[in-house]
């Protein structure tokens, strides 16, 4: 038992956590208090495992943990290094809140197969946590599929047609890129004989047999492998999934599903390939410049957004681009900036998410035309909003504002100003789409008709409350919402200003250090 | 004890082969003693294959010679690593399968259960002596018994059955025959019937005319049995119309003996240059074996019955281990014969599942399943990873033969391959989610109904025990086969795969 | 069509063989003549047909049997249902 | 020339019976037709065999030798085949009745057992 806590097999005991949970879930599912104190004691656990790793992580290098071989030199094996911890503690952080949240919002809206619901949820971040504390590309994929399969029923929901309809272009785009990712893996495996991650690259021994043209080609077979990073021109799964239910969109759709795709760009670019095998291969500028292109398009297709949660899902597009070009840079700080915008995009567009699930269930609104004044209505939630828009703008003093820093300083330590360029752009373009959206919540009155024909009819009969007030405290489900809104706006803030919290960024540090050597 | 261990090999065959006609003869007697005497004799079975594999990772490969005469004048039983291991999974499958039929037979066949029974393990015989036998002559005896026993389950099915059952009848004697005469040339050219006795004879004729034709007919008639594409055409009526303990006998086992015949014949009897080097006659089935899977896999796609859907994964599986077979390297065979026994575990857990739904609902079609996960939900998990299986999602043992298939396939450079298994996945989850999303998402469809004021029952009903456990038992196989892969292939599968590759 | 090709193989094939009714054939040298020389030594059997049906391949025959007892209960398992159901309504 | 089709002849007379179940079995529409050309078929294969057996100037396999005298292989036909085809031929006979069992089910079934008749009653 004592040799079960050691610290060797913390990384199995971080899987098995959700996975027993998962179950747990299933078992009582009658009984719904049961089965969410579950959800909840399972987050809070995995939370403090993840955490409990980082320390010595940081002391003493990374956790390896084999369980058994699956192929001939390929383990199935954790290994929790500097990089994976990021990942791996962000998503579990945001279980709790999001768990916490899901209850309010899922009572709020008294929805149908919660059950299920929890269940795919634990499973989904069973899958996220694999993939950050795999060991090799195959470990990787088998948490990849995980992942991708649960979440499957999460985003179709809403089993309405349109939902049934996002689930389908979400499965079929997500894995058919699982079908690339195995053929990238197949042939690495072909080729080198190991899937091992190593900071310094594996493919470095297959340049002398291949040739560059098949190890290029084969970067953007992994590419397409990585289509849940929703660059574009395969990124269109991703608003059309925003028909899940918001906590789903806001944990799976800007954080787990997602993150687990650049997650996995930055695993081949950093630990696959290589810096010096993509610098060599000029792969860099390549990938850089699909970033790019993403971002821009993105933010303009996010301009042009009415309703909340796709305007939200464009920005994602453009925020996920933007970590891919802090990777494609390729300079200890971008790469630096990439990591750590992991965990801070995550916490302000959770933020972001929430908020807007807030509304729905306060109001029913979706449409950003009809958030006139909501500002007064809810004015915690639009506060909290509020921040978490300027951190995705970059403004200090919210976290994005120090990821962004790291992007421009890396830009500029290699010299490519062009890309500098790209990301000022794309923040100036940020701006442009969110802040209407405070305006309109903060400084426009609500129309009069509107008001009286619709919105009062509905408050009397949802929430029983007559005025047009604020309307989130009312009653004590909303609580649930709120405390986790305002926990990761705070956290927010508190990344910027100490962005060591969680040892986010010595992490980071270190991870730079492995894959940069001496540089 | 040891001594019956040493008889083991005989055993497997014989203990089917007389409890069938005990069978009989307690059915006449009091019917109710059927279902238990033939799960005890299936189990023996089960347990002396076991005991036979045992022997074999020990000791290497028996050979037990039939009364006493060596060969090749007398019959002799060779058990190698490979027919040993599938030997273990055809009379596991044929167990689970027996316990579970017990419902479905009495509700689907009720007047004719000791006959049935008969024939079952009938069946079960004639397979596991394909499997065990080291004699081509034997073999043809043996491959009759399980044709004859087939014909007959399948054409006790439903309405098309008989029709069905009667082409089978047709393409399975052309099979049957052209074995027949693949051994007759052999035989004059040679004068052997031993398998191992041939592997020293034939290696001097490999440039002789007869042999050439011979080895045609022997792999035409094969393909027949296992419904290669284009000699397909018999299987999805068959497995359809048939009882659904049947098909979920048949359509594991049968196809995936007809390989390991293939394998047999490609790699022993003949040795494994004369197909690839001096006939290329693997390259050929590369390409049969990839049309197979983008065949069997459009085919499905076109389908709204889901054990017809299934026979046609079936056409598309085959493809997948022919076309392994067809790379002609250690790994794809290695695949390949990996991929036998999971395909045998995931078929049969998908027509165990059809025959659960058709118990339950009175019919197999897709539609069937409409709310199944709420109605049925063991039943539903145990359909989600026998699916999964398919489609070759980690960790669930398809994925790992996929694996070697396609890793074999690179090692190949046969492209063709590689695409058409990546492309047949996707199929595949286009197919399996179009069921799962039928059984999972009720909620719409009560919203309809409730308009319609036609409350449709979508009660709890789940499939009785003696159906589910066998499902279960198979799902949980799935798991541990694809996450033991490594101790099966280490020590089993690598002794198995031919030299000289 | 079919029937063509298939025949056209089969002649293909002749060519190759040794001449009917060849004593020097080898399916006449390799494993036969054992059975015809040794038949009475070992199995006290003159008709070789015998001997070596029902000893030297007696599990063929074994064989042979369940298939006829294989067919006859499939007959019965197809051809039952039938007359009981007629009989009934009569 | 003559010679090589006179050690061929029965050989290719096989091949020819043959042929003729087999078209029987393919493009025949009645069933019992192609039940027919099946026997034929299996009926060539049988004669295949036999024909290996035989050996010039041999008699039928029965040792006619009392004991202690040698017994020279040279002097009877090739056993193992008849053997063979003993076997097979009960093998025959048993897929003939299975087949006409069904046949007779089909019958029942749909009161015809011409092929294309049945198909129509199967598409309505």
């Amino acid at each position: 038992m004592t040799e079960l806590l050691s610290i060797n097999y913390r990384p199995l005991l971080a899987i098995l956590c959700p996975t027993i949970v998962s179950f747990l879930i299933l078992l009582s599912g009658r009984r719904p208090n049961l089965r969410e104190s579950w959800t909840i004691i399972g987050s809070i656990l995995l939370f403090l495992i993840v955490l409990s790793m980082t320390p010595f992580v940081l002391r003493e290098g990374p956790i390896k943990c084999s369980l058994f071989k699956l192929f001939p030199g390929i383990d199935f094996a954790f290994n929790v290094d500097a990089f994976g911890l990021i990942f791996a503690t962000t998503s579990s952080c945001l279980w709790i809140l999001v768990s916490l949240y899901s209850i309010g919002y899922m009572r709020g809206l008294e929805e149908h197969a919660q059950t299920r619901y929890y269940f795919c949820f634990a499973l989904a971040i069973l899958g996220a946590t694999g993939i950050a504390l795999s060991a090799n590309l195959v470990t990787m994929f088998i948490f990849y599929e995980i992942l991708t399969i649960s979440t499957y029923p999460l985003v179709a929901h809403d089993e309405t047609p349109e939902a049934i309809y996002g689930g389908h272009k979400y499965l079929a785009y997500l894995l058919t890129a699982g079908v690339f990712f195995l053929l990238g893996i197949l042939v690495i495996y072909f080729l080198v004989g190991t899937t091992d991650f190593n900071p310094h690259g594996i493919l470095k021994p297959a340049l002398g047999s291949t040739s560059r043209l098949v190890l290029q080609a084969l970067f953007f077979v992994f590419m397409l492998g990585f289509m849940k990073a929703a660059w574009m021109p395969v990124h269109s799964w991703l608003p059309t999934a925003m028909v899940a239910p918001t906590p789903v969109s806001a944990l799976l759709h800007a954080v787990a599903v997602v993150k687990a795709g650049v997650f996995g760009i930055i695993r081949t670019v950093c630990y696959v390939y290589g810096i010096d095998l993509m610098h060599e291969l000029g792969l860099g500028l390549a990938l850089g410049f699909l970033a790019s292109f993403t971002i821009i398009v993105a933010n303009l297709y996010a301009i042009g957004q009415t309703n909340l949660k796709r305007l939200l899902a464009y920005s994602t597009i453009n925020q996920l681009s933007l970590i891919i070009l802090g990777a494609a840079i390729l300079s200890p700080m971008a790469v630096t900036g990439a990591m750590i915008h992991i965990p801070f995009h995550g916490f302000m567009k959770i933020t972001l998410f929430l908020c807007a699930g807030a509304i729905i269930v306060a109001t029913g609104k979706t449409e950003i035309y009809q958030m006139a004044g909501i500002g007064r209505q809810m004015p915690k939630t639009m506060l909290a909003f509020t921040i978490a828009a300027f951190g995705m703008c970059g403004a200090p003093p919210v976290a994005g504002f120090i990821s962004k820093w790291h992007f421009c300083l890396g830009a500029i330590q290699s010299g490519q100003i062009f890309f500098l360029l790209i990301i000022l752009v794309g923040s100036l373009l940020d701006v442009i789409y969110l802040f209407p959206v405070i305006r309109k919540a903060f400084f426009e009155k609500i129309p009069k008709i509107e008001l009286y024909k619709e919105d009062i009819e509905e408050k009397v009969e949802v929430f029983g409350s007559e005025k047009l007030e604020v309307v989130e405290t009312k009653r004590p489900l909303y609580l649930f919402m709120i405390v986790p809104l305002s926990v990761t706006a705070i956290f927010s803030l508190i990344l910027c200003l100490f962005p060591n919290t969680f040892h986010i960024y010595d992490l980071a540090q270190m991870a730079i250090k492995d894959i940069f050597g001496g540089m | 004890m040891e001594r019956i261990i040493s008889h083991s090999p005989v055993l497997i065959v014989v203990i089917p082969l007389i409890s069938a006609f005990l069978t009989l003869v307690i059915g006449l007697w009091k019917k109710r003693l059927c279902y238990p005497f033939v799960i005890i004799a299936l189990s023996l079975s089960l347990f002396s294959c076991i005991v036979t594999l045992n022997t074999v990772m020990k000791s290497g490969t028996i050979h037990y010679y039939l009364g006493n005469w060596d060969p090749p004048w007398g019959i002799e039983y060779v058990v190698d690593h490979l027919n040993a291991l599938v030997l273990v999974f055809v009379s596991f499958i044929s167990l689970m399968v027996a316990i579970y039929s017990k419902e479905s037979i009495e509700q689907e066949i009720p007047e004719k259960v000791t006959f049935f029974y008969t024939v079952f393990l009938l069946q079960v015989t004639g397979l596991l002596g394909i499997v065990i036998t080291g004699d081509m002559f034997n073999l043809y005896v043996f491959l009759e018994i399980a044709s004859l026993a087939g014909y007959a389950l399948i054409a006790i099915g439903e309405d098309g059955a008989p029709f069905a059952s009667f082409r089978y009848v047709v393409m399975g004697t052309i099979g049957a025959c052209f074995y027949l005469l693949g051994v007759g040339y052999l035989y004059i050219m040679t004068g052997s019937l031993n398998m191992a006795d041939l592997t020293h004879l034939l290696p001097n004729l490999y440039h002789s005319k007869v042999i050439m034709v011979a080895f045609v007919f022997f792999i035409v008639g094969v393909a027949i049995k296992m419904a290669l594409f284009p000699l397909h055409a018999w299987l999805p009526d068959a497995y359809t119309h048939a009882p659904s303990a049947v098909s979920a006998l048949l359509a594991p086992l049968m196809t995936k003996v007809g390989v390991y015949v293939l394998i047999r014949i490609l790699f022993t009897v003949f040795r494994p240059e004369f197909p690839i080097k001096i006939l290329h006659a693997t390259d050929i089935m590369a390409w049969f074996g990839t049309f197979a899977i983008l065949f069997g896999g459009i085919m499905a796609l076109s389908q709204t019955d889901f054990k017809r859907m299934l026979c046609y994964i079936i056409v598309a599986e085959i493809g997948y281990m022919v076309g392994g077979i067809g790379m002609a390297n250690a790994t794809a065979i290695k695949g390949a014969i990996f991929h036998i026994i999971n395909d045998m575990f995931m078929a049969a857990c998908l027509f165990l599942i059809a025959g659960i739904v058709m118990h339950e609902t009175g019919g197999h079609d897709i539609s069937d399943f409409t709310g199944m996960f709420r109605r049925m939900p063991f039943t539903a998990a145990i359909f989600t990873i026998g699916a999964l299986a398919v489609i070759g999602v980690p960790p669930t043992c398809g994925f790992f033969s996929k694996w070697y298939l396609l890793l074999g396939g690179i090692q190949a450079r046969h492209w063709g391959f590689v695409m058409a298994l990546l492309l047949c996945t996707l199929i595949n989850v286009a197919l399996f989610f179009r069921v799962i999303d039928k059984g999972l998402y009720v909620h719409a469809l009560e919203h309809k109904l409730e308009h319609a004021s036609e409350p449709k029952e979508l009660q709890f009903h789940e499939a009785p025990l003696s159906m589910l456990i066998p499902g279960f038992i198979i799902a949980i196989a799935i798991f541990l086969i694809g996450i033991f892969n490594q101790a099966i292939l280490k020590n089993i599968i690598e002794f198995a795969v031919p030299s000289g590759l | 069509m079919i029937v063509m090709i298939v025949g056209a193989m089969l002649i293909y094939g002749t060519l190759d063989m040794p001449k009917w009714a060849d004593p020097n054939a080898p399916a006449a040298l390799h494993v036969s003549p054992r059975y015809i020389e040794k038949t009475l030594e070992e199995t006290a059997t003159p008709n070789v047909v015998t001997s070596v049906l029902a000893d030297y391949r007696g599990y063929d025959t074994l064989g042979e049997t369940s298939v006829i007892f294989t067919a006859g209960i499939s007959c019965i398992l197809l051809l039952r249902k039938k007359k009981r159901e007629n009989s009934g309504g009569r | 020339m003559l010679d090589f089709i006179i050690s061929k002849y029965n050989y290719w007379i096989y091949i020819i019976l043959m042929m003729m179940g087999f078209y029987g079995m393919i493009a025949k529409k009645n069933l019992i037709k192609k039940v027919i050309g099946m026997n034929i078929f299996q009926t060539a294969i049988i004669l295949y065999f036999i024909s290996t057996a035989a050996k010039k100037g041999a008699t039928i396999p029965i040792v006619e030798h009392g004991h202690g005298e040698a017994v020279h292989a040279i002097e009877y036909v090739n056993p193992l085949p008849h053997v063979l085809m003993l076997t097979a031929i009960v093998v025959m006979v048993s897929t003939l009745g299975v087949a006409l069992a069904i046949l007779i089910m089909i019958y029942r079934r749909y009161n015809t057992l011409e092929e294309d008749e049945i198909l129509q009653v199967k598409g309505k």
